[in-house]
């Protein structure tokens, strides 16, 4: 997971995260020792700018971010979300739809839910960021439903946003991507089959002939994932 | 005449400064700077609270005093427990209706509060977070007006100015100039749209230690109402470059609160008078000794 | 791949950030914080300045360019010298005619760049602001929109986006990771608010150098297009904390601005073509000792 | 005027204070260091709160401001200044009229000012502030004129505010009051007669039968001015 979503970062791209972002943080950092050295990275709440990670917690308001190139106050942070200036916005949610939309909201009825969720906190901004990259830490018809029962964060919705949408779906197996708006299959992690993924999500995905396999860590993305990440904090994260 | 010092005990503090019925302010953010020893407090004193304003993410601050039946509605951004997980007395409450939630977003944390605390009536929205079901969900708190300049529709939330506010700091003088030694959150944000503010730190610092340091002094004394010395206060969660949250505790919270919340408000809050009392029973200076020795890199 | 560093000449910096025509912010506070290396090639390279956006209380950074014949229009709230006096070129400029003055004050300085900065398409004011004669000579920037929580008419202010804002700051390491040693005045809204940013520097510190100071930092780097080394680039108007104001040479600028202002230009900035050349104009390391050594009380 | 202004400041209340304000910060120091050790005061754009003044400086954004208890930004002075917060706001101005509105936007007509002042800068806010202090540097019948042109902070006007309006005046010549929300003269500096004052204003001053005359500083106020500012920028402020 973190090797796919550490490539799908570019150079001079800016880019936040923001609860439970163990896999994120750790991305962005490796993005930024190999292929894009001029990547900035915002570690939510924390407000730390390219921190240096080591070691690598699980909060992403951890006082151990904050050996970092700034310590922005989170109330800037929120004024940037608005700004032209994210390009990637990771976001997650409790139920996943086809056209990308999140939701963290609950599921149920308006006034009745029957699980009520945590709360939307910064998905709202999904609709302004230039793009954004949706990572879940488990890979189920739970999470990935025909349709959210609200959005938190939007996708590929009727009304115009400022977003160019979702460009990229990371999950314990496999990564996707968009045609026309719907989730695609695009590489499957080592020992994922197409039946373990289509099982397991709750609409049709788009099955191209052509699904890849996911590239695995290189020798130096290894070592520098080891060496940001002694407690493991990204592997615990997988549900 | 001699300048008046504003260090003073909890119960005094919660006694005068949180009234039945108000709307009240909690700092921190995640598992991180929350003023565990002035809410604990508060539910000792039983203290009933209308209206709960958090940070874009709350964490025990919120879920203990809704778990000890105290809140009665709250503007909800995100209550939770991160990678530990669920908040459940926040989910049982409001799913059982217990609990009117408002829901919101982090723009609406940060926004009604900017607008509290610049005396504002309202405050608008940057174009696109009406496309969301949270101002559908909530008409109450996010409602539209004109823009003046174009004549098209903004989306806009109220201002919101918490009776009081319970927030961590680091430091701070006797007279309530203090540091925030970490991340600030949205806490200076509450501070300032608020009426009154307790403020809950690790360490009293001399007047001459402020004066020495005034670019890194974050809040000025006189936004500052009452000022509680309560080293290790904010346990089980941390504060920021002094002591690490206290997993182990946290687990033993969210376990109780699926199972027999009454219990441990019994062992942890009804059964402790004081911060002293709290901390013995949670395991003294060995589980403090533990949450402060850690890997940093700073 | 290695990182790029962000330090280019001021020449090559007003070239291409610094268009004809554009909406300019510049930052500092009356004498204060002036980033005049910049502002002075600005001049040199007779950049047209469509609007000018200040602090709440402008000085030689708008005096200079309106006095060079670049400035169009100004959003004030004040223009002067504080205790030494008006500012003859924004007078005359603005009495003849020359300059459009949109009259404002301290309220939109500061809440127009934080609509900016926020991306709202306004930004409503506290009630009581729409007692002056402010929003009545200045009805293009200030107008009146329905409180959509009580349906009162509420006063509001244009949102405020520079194209570019040249901005001092005493200290940043080659990607722009600054810090403001002393005051910050309006600057960093300012920064948040505008599209480009050049920064004038007193020196490029190393990057370890802010991460051992991280909660010093108060841009991070990202904001920022361009850092321009300019030691003593504020002359003649102080930067905190490293020298003091130049009251001769503002007394002798004064006078020239009464009497003949193209000759202070072909002098100074005209006649110098780097910040290297100005600083032995008036007076080299001479002067430089002079300015900087002054009872100080931290 | 020192004396008379620090005199006029209450224990524990908060003032604030914009440009050209070398006797304001004296006034509010010397204040609290005798009868208001709880004063709280706030030296405009420099953001210094409660500044240890040694020595005083010219300017109100002076460096040497900044040994201070707190460096508080502008733009947070700002949100202060529209909060209940403020007891006392420092005011003054090209022209001042007998109900107390000041003018620092121009002479003339709108469009055609043929004064162009410096601009408003914070003076819209004293219709917030609890009550406002004016000072001014001379007195003489250009600045107190019976109706100011334009109104840059309102006084005594129509339109209701929120503050309960200008409570003091104090000029080289004398200090003056309010009342029925009309000018007042209530002290008169040493060797200054009643008639330089009204000679010097533009408009009707009402004058008591006990005028009385300005109290000289304390024995212990001049040694705390002294020790203050050695410079004499509050002595040099005075036109």
């Amino acid at each position: 997971m973190v090797t796919a979503l550490a490539r799908g970062l570019k150079d001079k791209e800016v880019v936040i995260m923001g609860a439970f972002s163990a896999i994120p943080m750790l991305a962005s950092r490796v993005a930024q020792l190999t292929h894009a050295p001029n990547l900035t990275f915002i570690c939510g709440g924390s407000g730390a700018v390219n921190p240096v990670l080591e070691p690598l917690p699980y909060s992403s308001c951890d006082d151990r971010l904050l050996k970092a190139e700034c310590i922005y106050p989170l109330p800037d942070v929120i004024d940037l979300e608005a700004r032209p200036e994210i390009d990637v916005f990771f976001a997650g949610g409790l139920q996943i739809d086809a056209k990308g939309s999140c939701n963290l909201i609950g599921i149920g009825e308006p006034g009745q839910m029957k699980f009520r969720g945590p709360g939307s906190v910064g998905l709202p901004f999904l609709s302004r960021a230039r793009r954004f990259i949706i990572y879940t830490m488990g890979h189920n018809t739970r999470i990935f439903v025909p349709e959210v029962d609200f959005i938190s964060g939007p996708g590929f919705i009727d009304q115009e946003v400022l977003s160019s949408g979702p460009s990229m779906v990371v999950t314990p197996l496999c990564v996707m991507d968009f045609e026309n708006k719907k989730m695609r299959l695009k590489s499957l992690h080592p020992r994922v089959t197409v039946e373990m993924v289509t099982e397991n999500t709750g609409f049709d995905l788009i099955i191209p002939d052509d699904v890849g396999e996911t590239p695995l860590p290189t020798q130096e993305e290894l070592v520098h994932m080891r060496r940001i990440d002694p407690m493991g904090a990204a592997r615990d994260s997988i549900q | 005449m001699s300048r008046e010092e504003k260090v003073i005990g909890v119960d005094e503090a919660v006694e005068r400064f949180v009234q039945d019925g108000c709307v009240l302010g909690v700092g921190g953010m995640h598992m991180h700077n929350n003023a565990m020893a002035v809410i604990r407090e508060i539910i000792r004193q039983k203290k009933r609270i209308k209206r709960l304003v958090t940070s874009p993410s709350a964490c025990t601050n919120a879920d203990m005093l809704i778990g000890a039946g105290l809140v009665e509605e709250i503007y909800c951004s995100y209550v939770g427990f991160e990678h530990l997980g669920l908040a459940f007395n926040f989910r049982k409450f409001a799913e059982s209706g217990q609990l009117r939630v408002r829901d919101c977003d982090e723009a609406f944390s940060v926004y009604s509060l900017r607008g509290g605390a610049s005396s504002l009536p309202f405050h608008p929205l940057p174009k696109g977070l009406e496309t969301t079901s949270v101002p559908k969900l909530n008409q109450e708190d996010y409602k539209v007006t004109k823009d003046p300049f174009t004549g098209e529709d903004v989306l806009c939330v109220r201002s919101v100015q918490p009776d009081v506010s319970i927030v961590h700091c680091q430091k701070a003088d006797a007279y309530g100039n203090a540091i925030f030694e970490g991340s600030k959150f949205t806490d200076f944000d509450m501070i300032k749209a608020s009426d009154k503010v307790i403020l809950q730190v690790e360490e009293v610092v001399p007047n001459e230690y402020i004066l020495q340091k005034s670019h890194r002094i974050d809040v000025p004394g006189m936004l500052v109402d009452a000022i509680i010395d309560a080293p290790f206060g904010c346990h089980p969660t941390a504060s920021h470059k002094y002591y690490t949250y206290d997993e182990d505790h946290l687990k033993e919270y969210l376990k109780a609160s699926k199972e027999d919340f009454s219990a441990y408000l019994d062992k942890y809050v009804y059964g402790t008078k004081t911060n002293e009392d709290y901390l013995e029973v949670i395991g003294g200076r060995e589980k403090a000794t533990q949450l402060m020795e850690r890997d940093i890199p700073w």
